[in-house]
This record gives structure tokens, C-alpha cells and sequence, in this order.
């Protein structure tokens, strides 16, 4: 099994998809010629021309509004934002048009929206921002955020497959951090979620980014025996996975990137202590970015984003509890 | 024919677009295009026109019966526009309508008993209650539904000729947006995106004076028909109420998209002679205004231009008439939907359907 | 004390506001001439004169934008929604621009948008919306929705004069149902809880259009002790008065008119299962519209919005647990 | 003046972006207005182009030793748009300045070194560490920094200008954007709404041919320019390498806006010499169009002027570089923002501060 990194992972799940479909073409700012802002379209132009690796015009909403068209015309279109933060510009388009299309008429749109999301490098308040709270709340649209190579190219073939609008997001900077072994060929991940790692004396729930950040803080804790959950898929949410892992674990930590209010975290951490009351033996922690915007400076923006250190001082002390 | 290109248009009134309004419609009825639409084809459109407004009549009655639910919005005066646009469109053509232009999902080929359905929130193959009065489109027959939140199907009806040109497909894609959606940024970046990348699509100004209350003076300061130059393509103004003018431009403009030559804006300049929705008694209105379109009915002006070349058209309003009472019967019998289905289909569960084909109304695609 | 409707008291505020300050003026779609979609602007535009009281084109972000502009040479303006939905057509500049302006360089952006809301009356999956949650979750926004005739004014006044941007959310279906005494002049009402009646046995925690009809489901629920507590402002959150009511209630039930995922339930939910867990006596129940657009027809709308059955049932459960 | 009227801008190569620029570039370069700028402000102009590029070399410096975290944008070529614009406005006025606009944060009143903490993340009364790199304007004179989503900061010209007119106020708004920022719908409902109530506002369209990657002809079909009469307003083209052309332009249009006759379109049309930022070679330039650029640059061109009026600008640059040194140098002095304060501010707890002035650097408001 060829061995590549995250973002390499993502290409060649497009590539493959573009080679086996002729229906799927990517479209977006600066990702024909340029290759995109990260590259992660890089090559694709000379592959399969300017028709089905487009660059357009800087316009979101026109970005997300003609991919719809197209969709609904037999097309398989893949978008990307240059950055995550720019789905607030095609919002609207989003959440009304796309999203409630098929309950409202019974007419499927099969587009996938690519955001690259999440801070970590200075990116400042506008580059850094993890929109998928925004998303899950807009009935209709699924939601996936990969946290490794193998699950980033699956999970994008599954999102460009899926006849629903899929929000993909992509965390940058697992880009080029993480590698591993990626099958070669075309397969589907399916969207639910995966432990990272066994254990049962606590669940570290979280996806995306933190998922490595959560592995690292809980590798060797008191010689604890800490599970790790990667929910992947965030719409749909893998509730049974979940309660499975509380059930088992018993003690809840739940780990998000983005701004701590009315974050996916919320939601996981509510469905517990709705549905998983019984078996918990202990208060539901939360670890996540507070309700600030995220700042470049380095001091700073380390202060907000959840750090290894912070989620194992809350593991310590839910174990402690 | 009562096209002018921007330039005359803007002539005529220049930026004072009431006055432009009543310059353009003050213009003679243009003689019947003979030699392309023949007395079956006017004669049907005079039909589509008839079925919209009674139609849109009977569903008035039954809002203020209590028997459509939510609110209820109509094209009175306007049936026109959405009429001599969609019939010019091919079977293979797709289409986003919007709220004044029932007789286009008509022509599309919507029975009229199916129309009443959705409006009292019954089973109705289209939206079967989920969506309300006019967010409606049978995507069977090519038409994508509208949103609320307006142009927002321009970027749609974009995206769909962008995929027949990649596609490379001698298709074309139409949308109407109306006054003040002029100045939503969506319509910006669907004219924009659909010049620089000359796509067989065609946008249908329809100009009826008001967004709600309204006025286009606070909406904008030139009329927006001499926008379509800046984005590289043709924008012509026409009598919103001459069904056969209407007719006449959007085949013109489909021509020239199927053929490469790019998106043609279509301004029909028209009046809404009801108020925004049920509710509105459109006090806001001077009264000279109503009072000159009332003159103008785009259905009278129709009819007299058939009686003169002999068509019935007391017996075409007849059977109309008989066929809407039927439908109107039957579509009481649609049920309502279960409440134990409210959840269902929030996403697609099997294949992705694409649209299917409309009616070719017209001789021309018979 | 005078008596008047919930919208009543919204214009009144207005007004009120108007006459006190010359640099407060309202501005959007049909708000002069018309008095606006639902006439709580009517009478403003013969005393304020149009300057004062615009009728601006139909844009959406151009009405936010705008307003931010005003606001940083010192006006104090107050944008209508026409409906609340339309929130996602300015939606960037809301939470890009206004939200992050004080976080990122200390210039204060004193804004209010009213956003009709909420769903009861066949309005469909446009004109029914709950868009509290995607607000709640932008840093820098402050987010409120008064459920009485005295609040709607007291709390509109307040975010008048608050220094930075508030989303203020009225309920369309308590414009004419809801009337009240409203003191006269001007006043404001804090961004806290409200105990909208005593209790102990359990407290429902909801806001808005729900608090009415929590407020009728436990009003005679097999003599138990119901606390219903108004939230009255979602940001700021007033945790100590929701952990104030779990330790003295024990049993919770949130409520939520919005699409559960992602919710404001969600997050008062994940507050309490952190930082309330001692306290509870049972698993923390939530009532919520599901992730489905508000359907048209009366039968599919009442199937999806909580109805007070619903909550009754709910409560009903978990008093038994 | 090299100013142009939309109609010959259009003439000056008409549809293609690229020929129009090279062709208005090409144009003579026109002499100073001599009876209004004095030798002063031409003086200070150049001071200042000088001060952005300095900046700017020495920050490009910066980030690639790491001293500069995230990522670096700069206006290389471009500054005498921001320097020209900027120093045709009054105290009282209130800019939103862009990326490519180091020189109008100068003219405003910004120090160097403070420039070089905001760059750094050091506290500098800009930011302190909460946003970076071009991402910041100093409210207490009369600036708003850039957001990112472009053009999102023309809505705020467009309400401070609508704010100006409701008080009766003798004062004007003025921001940049840049070519591709003209495809977003946020550009369409500013300057509609900006036509429609004739508000005191200046776009300045700073057509660099490129965004990030993209050419303008995937941007648009016709130069936006164009639009502006669509608008109702003026839209003329200069020289973006001229700041004396540019500060003639936005002088009279200032007028124009403050004597009630509404907005203005500026097109500056110049060249983004460097690529989209400091991670960027450009590859994707054809070399002829930077070889012609590389040959107008607009200080040299500026010095050439001044020489020939016996200016000794050899000791201005000598007086820049002496100065940028020590601002360098008090810059790295600046503590960084303390961890401790990273969660404060998100809301303001005391009395909303309206902006405040800027300087009047130009001798007709001395
Ligand atoms: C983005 C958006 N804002 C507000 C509304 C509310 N609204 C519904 S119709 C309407 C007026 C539309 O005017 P126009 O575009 O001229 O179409 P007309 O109704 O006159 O045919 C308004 C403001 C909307 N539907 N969409
Ligand atoms: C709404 C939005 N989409 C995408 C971007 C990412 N981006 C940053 S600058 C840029 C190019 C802008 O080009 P232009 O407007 O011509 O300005 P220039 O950089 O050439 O001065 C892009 C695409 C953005 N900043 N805002
Ligand atoms: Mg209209
Ligand atoms: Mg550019």
C-alpha cells in the first residue's frame, strides 16, 4: 500500500473519481492553473483540462449556486473554498438552496463543497476558522471531517458518491503532517465514526485535527487505559458509536477545535446526557476553542486552540473524579 | 416587434423607470410574428394566460376561505411574461420559475389539478405540502422550484448551462428575476459569471414597478436592463404585457445561446396589479399607475388580436373555465400528507435523478 | 402600566429609543411606507421622516454592511430582517465583519438586527426558520429572545445601547398572541434568566415562543413542581441561574423550537452535563424541531415543531425516571 | 491628467483587460498639477511610496527569517494607488484600506514601527497580536482594517458615506478592491445602494490583472469600470502608476462627493509586481507583462518628475532608509501580546468609540 500524506491522499481521491466518472469535475479560485491555494489539485488541469478543473471567478456564492445547477443537470460537482472561513460568503446558497432541495421538491443535489479548515500556523481570525458547527445545523447537508489519509481519500470518494451535498472538511494542517499507508484504487470509508485507539477506562471523543492532539495527550496517562473515538462524520452522527463508547468507558471527554458554543461538541456531549445518562460516572468535559476569534500572534493563538496539554489535564482530572 | 436594444430603452424614460415603464408599454402592439407562430400556438398561449389568472383567482378565494394555508401570492396582470417566455423554450431546456410566472410551470406541462394541490398543502407530486404556494417546480418536467431568498435560482439556471456547455450540448437554461432582486449580490454574480463564460442561459427581467412596497427608484438609479452590456452580453427591454413580444425575444435570445453567442437579459416591463401577496392592499400604489396597466391587459390585448383573426376565444374561456372546475373538484380530493411522514426525505436515499423534459409547446419543436 | 402586544412593545421600544437618541434609525426591506412585512415599524416614518426610517433595496448584506459602517462614525442603527431567514444572505458580514471588528482592532460596532422568526403558521421551510444557533456560534455576536410583551422592550432597548452588535429574535407568533403590561418610558432589561415560574421538582429550560408552551404543558402536570426558566439572552448564557435551577430541580428538560443538531439546547445541555452533573436527578431530556426544513402543511409542521404534547410527554417521563 | 472617461477607458483597448491596461499604461505620463500640489506634497508623496516599499522589502526580509509568523502580502508596484488616493483626503474623512495599500496607513498617520510589530504579532496599537499582516487599520485614524472576505469593506464605506449624508456632513468614504474582488456579490450591492442614494464615496478599482492566479478575462468580460454607469455614476480609468494621476483623480471626485453629487469609480489600472504573497513566484505571469510593468515603476517615474524640478530625492531615499532602520529596530522592542489576554476584548464593556481623525497631509488641507 503506497504510503502518502493527507493532502496527497485527498488528490488522488479526486483523480480517481475524475477518472472513473466523467460526470465529476472540480471547480474553485486559483485551483486549475495554480493548483490551489495547498496544491491539492495540482496536476489535475493537465489531466483532464480546463473544463473539468475550472477556475472560476472570486465568487462563493456563485461557486456553490452553479455547482447546484450543474448537479441537478447530471453533473458531480467538487468545490473548493480556498479557505473554510469562505463559506459564510455562499452561506445562503448553502443552507437554503442546496440543503433543502430534495425534502422540499424530491430532487437530489450531489455536490461536494471542499473546506480547508482549522488554525494552527497564524492564519489569524480569518483563515482559521472551523465552520462545521454552522453546517451540521442546516438540515440536509451531510457533514465529514477526516483525520487521516486512508479515511481522507475514502471519505471523499464516499462524499463525491453520495447524491446528497457533502461538506468535506479538510483540516490544513494535517496537510502535510500526517502520512500513512493509503490503498491504492477506488474505495468507499463509510461515514461513521472509527476508534483511534482501544481502551476503556475514558473516551476522548473529537475528529478532524484533534483527533492526533487527543492520541498524543492520552498515550501514556497514569497508565490509564483511554479510548479514542474519531467520529469522521459528523452528519450523519454516529450516535450508537457513541453511546457504545460511553457505555463501555464510562468517563467522557469531548474535544473540538472550533468555538466552544454550539459546537459539535455540544451536540455529542447533549445526545450523552440524553441518551447515555446510565453510564456515565462523571460530568461530560468539554475541550474546546473558547468563544473567541483566533488570533495570529503565536502566543495567542496558542492560548485558544485546544494544546495536548490542555486535554490531558482534563483527562487527569476526569480520571481523577 | 417591441424590442429595443438598451440603448432605446433606456431612451425611452431614461432612468426615471416609471416613466420608461409607461413608454415602452405605451407602444403599439407589435403584429403576430405570422410566419413563426401559427393560430394554434397564440391561441394556446392565450389558454396558458387564461389558466394562470383563473387559476390564481380561484386560489385567491379559497386563501381568504381558509382553505390555503400560510400566504398566497399571484402574477395577475403579468401572465405575459412567464407565458411567451416559456413557450419558447425546447422540451430539453430547463427552467427555474419564479413566484408571478404560474403560466410557465403550465406550459412546462403542471396540471392545473395538481397546482391546486400544492397550494392547499395536499398531496400533489410536487411538493406533496413540505414547500408552500408558489415554491413549487415538477423537476420531472425540468423545472428546479424556487427559494425564498431571491435571484438565488440565477446562479442555479447558471450552473445548469454551464454543465450544457461543458457538456457541449445544444441546450439553454431560463430564469426570471424581478425588479428588486436586481440588487441582490447573487444576481451580480450569476450575470457576471455567465458573461465571462458566455453561457447559453437567458435571464427574464420581469419589471412589474414594485418589490413589495417598493418603488424601483429606492431599488436603483439606472434601470437595471443596461446592466447586461457591462457583463458583455444584450440586454433588450420589452412589453411585459405583449405575450407574443415576450415570445419573440426569448427565442431570439435562445437562438443565440444554443448557437455560442452567450446570456441574453430580457427586461419585460410590466405592472403587478395586485398587491405583493394576499394580505397587501397595495395602498403605496398611485392609482394613475394601476389605472394605465388596467388599460394594458396583456390577456384583452391578446384576445383582441385573435378575435380579429377570428379565433373563438369565448369558447377557448369557456373551456377553460370547465377544465378548472374539474380540477379544482378533484385536487380536493388529494389527501393531505401524513404527519408521519414530516420526516422523510431530507436527504436522497437511492440515485441522484437529474431533470427530465417538458412540453414543446410550440409548432416549432412539435 | 399600560397593556400591549409583544409587537407592540417591540415599536414602542423603538420609538422610545428614537426620541432619546438622534443617532438610533432603522433601516430595511419595506420598513417606511409599508411599516414593514409585519407593521412594527408602522407610524415610524411620519414622526422620524425617511432619513431616519429607510426603505433600502432588497440586499441583505448591503443592510448589515451598511449598518456597520454607520455604526463606526457613530450612528446607532437597527436593521429588520424580514424575515429571519434571510440571515444567511448577510450572513459574512454578520459574522466576519461586525462580529470579529472589537476582538481584532478594539473599534465597537453597536448594531442591532431584528430577525423575525420562528415557524406555527404554515410559513415553510423559508419563513419559519430558528437561525439563533449559527449566530450563537459566532464570536462577538450577542444573541436575544424575549418571550413577554415587557422583555421584547426592555431587552431591545438594552441591545440598542449595548456597544456591540446584537441579533435581537422576535418571535413571529408572539407579535399579536402575546400581550402584556408594559411599563412606559424607557428601561432595560438585563441579559439574564428569567424564572418564568417557580418550581422543584423539575425546571424546563427554553426561550422565546417555546417559554409559552412550556409554561402550558407543566402547568398542571400530576401536581409536580415545574420550574420554567426564560433564558431571555443565549449570549451571553447565564449558566449560574441554569445551574441554579438543576441543583434546586435535579430533573431537566431543554427546549428548542430550532433543528435539534447544534443547538442552543444542545449547548445549555453540554453546560449542565459539565458543570451540573452532581446535581442531576436523571438523564438531561431535550425537545427539539428534528433536522427537517419546517414543512408548509399544517399537519407536517405540527408533526415537526415541539408541540406542548410533546413536552408534556417528555416531562412526564422523566419525572417518573 | 491621464484621466479617462469610462467611454475612452473602454476605447483604450476595450474588452481585453490586459491590452487596455498596457494601453492606458503606455500614455504619456501627465505633468503635476502644479497650481495645486506644491513641491511639499509631491515631495511627501514620494516619501511615502518610498516608506511602503522599504516596509515592505524589509517585512519580505522578515517572514522569510520566520520574524514574521503566517503569511506576507505586499503592494510592490502598486504604490502610488494607495499613496495618491489616500493624500487626496481630509482629516475628516474614513478610509477602509486593503491589502495592497501600505502607503494610505502612512499618510493616515501610522508610524513604521509600529507597521513592523503588526507585522511581527508584537503589540503595536494596531492589533496587539489579535490579527496580522495587512489585516489592520487604526480606528483612531479614521481607518477600518480589511477583513479578509473581499470586497466586504466597501458595505462599510458605503454606510459610513450614508451616515455622512444623514448628518449633512461635508465628508467622504474611500476604499480599494481589487479586480477579482469585483466578481462578489458584495461589490454589486455596494455600489448599487451606493448609486441609488447618491452617497459621498470613492471606489477605488485597483486592477492589478491579476487575482492571486487568475487573469481579469476570467474575472469579468467587460472592464468593471464599465459598470459604473450602470450604477449611475461615473467610472473613469487612470494610470495606477501615476500617483499624481491617481491623486487628481480622487481629489475631484472627492468634490464631486461632497458637493452632493454622489459616488465615483476610480480604476487604477497597474500591476501586482510580486506574487499573491511571499509563498507565491508568480509562474503563472507572462514575463513580457511584468518586463513592460518593470519599466513604469510608479517611484522611479515619480522621481524623474521631481529630479527635473531640481528635488534631491537622493537624500530622501538616504532619509527613508536612516528612518525605517530605527522603526525596524524600536519595533522588535515591542513585547509580544501576553498569553494571559488572548480571550479579552471579544466584546467592548465600556462606551462605543466612533473613529477618529486622520492627518491632512496635503497642503490644500494644511
Ligand atoms: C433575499 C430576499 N430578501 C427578502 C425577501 C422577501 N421578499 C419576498 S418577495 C420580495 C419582493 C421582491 O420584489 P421583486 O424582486 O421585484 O419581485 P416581485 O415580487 O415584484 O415579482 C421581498 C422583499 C426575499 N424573498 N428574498
Ligand atoms: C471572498 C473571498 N474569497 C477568497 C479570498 C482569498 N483571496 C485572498 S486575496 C485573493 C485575490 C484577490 O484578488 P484581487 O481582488 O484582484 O486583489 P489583489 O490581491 O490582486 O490586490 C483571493 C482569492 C478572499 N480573500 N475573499
Ligand atoms: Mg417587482
Ligand atoms: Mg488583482
Amino acid at each position: 500500500m503506497p504510503e502518502m500524506t493527507y493532502l496527497q491522499a485527498i488528490t488522488d481521491a479526486l483523480r480517481e473519481e475524475m477518472r472513473g466518472d466523467e460526470r465529476v469535475f472540480v471547480m474553485g479560485e486559483d485551483i486549475a492553473t495554480y493548483g490551489g491555494a495547498f496544491k491539492v489539485t495540482e496536476g489535475l488541469l493537465e489531466e483532464f483540462g480546463s473544463d473539468r478543473v475550472m477556475d472560476t471567478p472570486m465568487a462563493e456564492a456563485a461557486i456553490v449556486g452553479t455547482a447546484i445547477g450543474a448537479a441537478v443537470v447530471g453533473m458531480r460537482p467538487v468545490c473548493e473554498m480556498q479557505f473554510s472561513d469562505f463559506v459564510a460568503c455562499c452561506f445562503d446558497q448553502l443552507v437554503n438552496v442546496a440543503g433543502k432541495m430534495h425534502y422540499r421538491q424530491g430532487l437530489a443535489v450531489p455536490i461536494v463543497i471542499r473546506l480547508p479548515s482549522g488554525g494552527g500556523f497564524s492564519g489569524g481570525p480569518f483563515h482559521s476558522q472551523n465552520p462545521e458547527a454552522w453546517l451540521m445545523h442546516a438540515p440536509g447537508l451531510k457533514v465529514v471531517a477526516p483525520s487521516t489519509a486512508a479515511d481522507a481519500k475514502g471519505l471523499l470518494i464516499a462524499a463525491i458518491r453520495d447524491p446528497n451535498p457533502v461538506c468535506f472538511l479538510e483540516h490544513k494542517n494535517l496537510y502535510r503532517r500526517i502520512r500513512g499507508d493509503v490503498p491504492s484504487g477506488a474505495y468507499e470509508t463509510p461515514m461513521t465514526a472509527r476508534v483511534a485507539r482501544e481502551g476503556d477506562d475514558m473516551v476522548v471523543i473529537t475528529y478532524g485535527g484533534m483527533v492526533w492532539s487527543a492520541l498524543e495527550a492520552t498515550e501514556d496517562l497514569e497508565g490509564a487505559s483511554i479510548r479514542v473515538l474519531d467520529l469522521r462524520s459528523l452528519v450523519p452522527l454516529d450516535e450508537e458509536a457513541i453511546l457504545e463508547a460511553v457505555r463501555e468507558c464510562g468517563k467522557v471527554v469531548v474535544v473540538d477545535e472550533a468555538n466552544a458554543t454550539c459546537a459539535a461538541g455540544a451536540q455529542v456531549s447533549s445526545v450523552i446526557a440524553d441518551r447515555g445518562f446510565e453510564f456515565l460516572d462523571g460530568p461530560i468535559r468539554r475541550v474546546a476553542t473558547p468563544d473567541v476569534p483566533v488570533a495570529f500572534s503565536p502566543s495567542l493563538e496558542r492560548a485558544l486552540l485546544p494544546q495536548v496539554e490542555d486535554i490531558r489535564e482534563t483527562c487527569r482530572e476526569l480520571l481523577a473524579y | 416587434m417591441a424590442i429595443s436594444t438598451t440603448t432605446t430603452a433606456g431612451g425611452a424614460g431614461g432612468d426615471d423607470p416609471e416613466a420608461r415603464a409607461t413608454a415602452i408599454a405605451g407602444e403599439a402592439p407589435p403584429a403576430a410574428d405570422a410566419d413563426r407562430l401559427t393560430i394554434a400556438d397564440r391561441t394556446g398561449l392565450l389558454r396558458r394566460m387564461l389558466e394562470m389568472r383563473g387559476i390564481e383567482q380561484r386560489a385567491m378565494t379559497l386563501y381568504r376561505q381558509g382553505q390555503v394555508p400560510g400566504s398566497f401570492y399571484d402574477g395577475f396582470g403579468q401572465e405575459a411574461v412567464s407565458a411567451g417566455a416559456a413557450f419558447a423554450m425546447a422540451p430539453e431546456d430547463r427552467l427555474c420559475i419564479l413566484h408571478r410566472d404560474l403560466a410557465a410551470h403550465l406550459i412546462r406541462g403542471v396540471e392545473p389539478e395538481r397546482i391546486f394541490a400544492q397550494y392547499m398543502g395536499r398531496m400533489s407530486g410536487l411538493t406533496d405540502g413540505r414547500d408552500g404556494n408558489v415554491h413549487f417546480g415538477d423537476h420531472r418536467l425540468g423545472c428546479v422550484g424556487m427559494v425564498s431568498m431571491l435571484p438565488d435560482m440565477m446562479l442555479v439556471a447558471v450552473g445548469m448551462a454551464m454543465a450544457f456547455r461543458m457538456r457541449g450540448e445544444r441546450r439553454c437554461a431560463l430564469t426570471w428575476l424581478g425588479d428588486g432582486a436586481t440588487s441582490r449580490g447573487d444576481c451580480h454574480e450569476a450575470m457576471n459569471w455567465a458573461g465571462v463564460q458566455r453561457l447559453p442561459v437567458i435571464f427574464v427581467l420581469e419589471n412589474n414597478q414594485y418589490a413589495y412596497s417598493t418603488p424601483t427608484r429606492l431599488q436603483y438609479a439606472v434601470d437595471p436592463v443596461e446592466r447586461a452590456a457591462g457583463y458583455g452580453f444584450p440586454g433588450v427591454s420589452v412589453d411585459g404585457n405583449d405575450v407574443e413580444a415576450i415570445f419573440a425575444a426569448t427565442l431570439e435570445a435562445r437562438e443565440r445561446a444554443i448557437d455560442g453567442g452567450g446570456p441574453t437579459l430580457i427586461e419585460a416591463v410590466t405592472m403587478r396589479m395586485h398587491g405583493h401577496a394576499a394580505h397587501d392592499d397595495m395602498a403605496y400604489v398611485p392609482d394613475e399607475l394601476v389605472d394605465h396597466w388596467r388599460g394594458r391587459d396583456p390577456i384583452e390585448l391578446e384576445e383582441r388580436r385573435l378575435v380579429a383573426i377570428g379565433v373563438d376565444v369565448d369558447s377557448v374561456r369557456a373551456e377553460v373555465a370547465a377544465e378548472l372546475e374539474q380540477a379544482l373538484a378533484r385536487a380536493r380530493e388529494h389527501p393531505m400528507p401524513a404527519a408521519s411522514t414530516a420526516g422523510d426525505g431530507v436527504f436522497c436515499e437511492g440515485k441522484a435523478q437529474a431533470l427530465g423534459d417538458g412540453l414543446g409547446p410550440w409548432s416549432g419543436y412539435a
